[in-house]
Parts: structure tokens; C-alpha cells; sequence
């Protein structure tokens, strides 16, 4: 299955990236993509503390099973106001 | 009224979003860009959302605000882009019966946009650049000490 | 801007007295004619200031606000005469370099208004019309009873 | 000497009068005022738990002295806002 992974801020920059169609087994979890993630991308979280991860709009846990077409997002500490 | 805009915030408008006729309080929040941050020397902000989510997370902080206090309207608005010294980059009008429900729900939310929505600035100093919120800010803020 | 008006208050025209390139947050209250007050259908309120002195405890309060918290500018308006439905009797603006220091002064600053400023109002409702804070509006908030 | 004085809100429309010039002898204090204001005006305070005094301005205690041409503000209580 496929899934949108969308960067922003510091990450984005860092990456040059903002969007990416990534391809993941059936079953896997937020924390196996963000592993994958950080394969493809070595340094993709350097500079933060931590990342957030949203799929679909929700904030999610780590645990989350990812479903086809899920838009996935890297959220660095946000700074919004 | 839940909206990221690319151009400027009128305060004035989210008022009129939130007029009721049962309500005798409006208390708004206006964020604006200053010129000292941490000892630097301010030029600009560029803000950057994740815009869908972000006007998501607007209405989720809303409904929050209603299962807290008697509200009638509440509005929220975050610019995007460059944002000047003395302008705008965000602004929440609440409405209630009474003032103190308005008062304290508008600095609830603002409190909570702060925390959850999926929006970043980075800040053009004399010198530099840095994204608020990173290591290289925290580490500015406290004169070079590392913070965790 | 501390001012006696006699018509409209707009509330950005307070936003930029208050606007300082210092300042990272603006609060703003505005009070506006609610339709029921105690029970009754209001059709109107009618406000009479004693303006001088007004004006003078709007300075004081702005006063006793720059004592209590690093802020920049206030502003204060008081409208008087009749105030239809939806429209703004009071508006405040507070700028600070943070939003803590802008929303509890100006919570601090209506608080205060209410209590020091020399301003009446009279509430024109369906089947008559009571001076707010006299014996009369207290006994009908009470359905009756008298409250000292 | 003499003083101005000033009526505002239920006051005012109760004696339907918005100011007045009172004539006073040297040293009268506020209480000894609103004792006098009382007599000219029989039921000045009716339907009002009880009226603040100002005098130029300034909210004074009853022990104050006032001054030939001071102004006097009778304040019943106030609800601006």
C-alpha cells in the first residue's frame, strides 16, 4: 500500500521535501514508517527534540496501523500564534 | 470562523463573526510580530501551516472551549506567509453572555493553538534565521546553553 | 486613548493606539447590549457618563495597569447615549511584549471600569425601564426580594 | 462660598435637575454638604443603596473639606460597561 507523507517547517526545509508517496507493508505502524523514514532520510528529526505524527489531520500514538492512501504528517515542535 | 489567510487579519471581521445577540462580552486576541525576540533584533516572521489540519484543529479547540464555558461564538484566524513588524499573524474572538466566560475561553485558546496547531514560523533576525521552536532557538534563548 | 463617545466605537481604531512594535500581543474586551438581562427582553440600554471624571479614572486605571504588568499601550472607550442591541457600549485594548501580561490586564481594566468608572446605564425593556444598580434592578433580580 | 454640584443617573432624573450652585459656609466638609443637599432635596437618595461623593474629580471621604468653587459630584451606583 501507499501512503502521502507531508513534511513541514525545519524538516521540510532540511529535506527539500514537502511531499513524498511513500510504499509500506499491510499492517504497518506509525512507528514502522517513521523508521523507514529515517532510513531514507538519515538526520530527517536533527535540529528538534521530537516530532509529532498526524494521519489524515488526527494527531496519532506511535502504535497507529496505517491504512492505504493515509496522509501521513512530520510535525516538528509547532510554533504557531 | 475557522481560517489560515495569506494576507492581513481585520480584527473587526472575526467580531462580526461572533456578534450574538445574547452576548454581552467579546474578548479577542491579536498576536503580532515584534522587533526583539530573545535579544535579537527582529526583521520578519514567514509562517507556514499544514492548513487543512490547522483549521481542523481550530474547530477542535472551539468545541473545547464550549464544553468549558457559556460561549456563543468563537473565531479563529492564523495568517500565513511573511509577517511584518506590528502585524497580525493570528487573532481569536470569543463571545459570551458575560465577560468572564469571553475573557478566560479566548486565553484558553490561544494557550491551546499555541500547543497543537500544525503551524511553524521561522524568524529573519539581524544576522540570521533560526525556526522557533528548534533546538538552534532554544539553544539562542538561553545564551548559547544547550536546553533540553 | 481614554474617551467619552457618542457614537459608534470601533474596535481597530483601539488596536492601533495601542500598536507598538515592542509589543508581541494585543487584548481587546468589548461589552456589548445583550437582548435578556435578569430575565427581561432589553430593547435598549441608554448609557449617561459624568465624561470629565470618567476620562480621568479611564487614566488611573490605565495607571494602576502599568504598575501591575509590563505592558505598552491601553486604550479605553466608553459610549453613551442609547446602545441598540449587538452594539458596542465599552471597548479596551492592552498591548504587551506577551499574552499572559495583555489578557489579565485587560480583564484587570473592565473589572475595574465597572466598579470606578462614573458611568450609568438605564435599560429600556419590554414593559419598562430600570437604572442598572439602583434598588429597583436589584430587587428584580431577585424575583422580588429585596437585596441589600 | 460655593460649590457646584452635579446629578447623575436616577439622581438626576428623580430631581430633574443635572446641577445646581449650593452657597456653604467655610469648612463645610462632604458630610456636612450632602446633609444640607439632603434638606433641599427630600428623598435625594431614594431607590439607591447609597451614593459615592467626588469632588473635582476625585472620589473623597465624607471627612473631606471642601473649597469655594469646588465641584461636586453626587454618584449613585455606578454600572458602565
Amino acid at each position: 500500500m501507499r501512503v502521502t507523507v507531508l513534511y513541514f517547517g525545519i524538516v521540510r526545509e532540511r529535506l527539500g521535501l514537502a511531499e513524498e508517496t511513500v510504499e509500506c507493508a499491510e499492517g504497518t505502524t506509525v512507528e514502522g514508517l517513521t523508521a523507514t523514514l529515517a532510513d531514507l532520510h538519515p538526520g530527517l528529526a536533527d535540529g528538534v527534540e521530537s516530532v509529532r505524527i498526524a494521519v489524515n489531520r488526527d494527531y496519532v500514538d506511535s502504535s497507529r496501523v496505517l491504512s492505504d492512501n493515509d496522509e501521513v504528517a512530520v510535525i516538528p515542535p509547532v510554533s504557531g500564534g | 470562523m475557522f481560517e489560515i489567510v495569506d494576507s492581513r487579519i481585520c480584527l473587526d471581521d472575526l467580531v462580526e463573526a461572533v456578534g450574538h445577540d445574547e452576548s454581552g462580552a467579546i474578548a479577542t486576541f491579536t498576536g503580532t510580530t515584534r522587533n526583539t525576540n530573545n535579544g535579537r533584533n527582529v526583521e520578519r516572521l514567514e509562517y507556514e501551516a499544514y492548513a487543512d489540519m490547522a483549521v481542523t484543529e481550530f474547530g477542535r479547540i472551539a468545541e473545547r472551549v464550549r464544553e468549558k464555558w457559556d460561549v456563543r461564538g468563537v473565531a479563529i484566524v492564523h495568517r500565513t506567509g511573511v509577517v511584518p513588524i506590528g502585524e497580525t499573524s493570528v487573532a481569536i474572538a470569543v463571545s459570551a453572555p458575560h465577560r468572564r466566560e469571553a475573557i478566560e475561553a479566548c486565553h484558553y485558546a490561544i494557550d491551546e493553538l499555541k500547543v497543537v496547531a500544525p503551524i511553524w514560523k521561522k524568524e529573519y533576525f539581524e544576522g540570521g534565521e533560526v525556526w522557533i521552536g528548534s533546538l538552534a532557538d532554544c539553544c539562542h534563548e538561553h545564551d548559547g546553553e544547550s536546553s533540553a
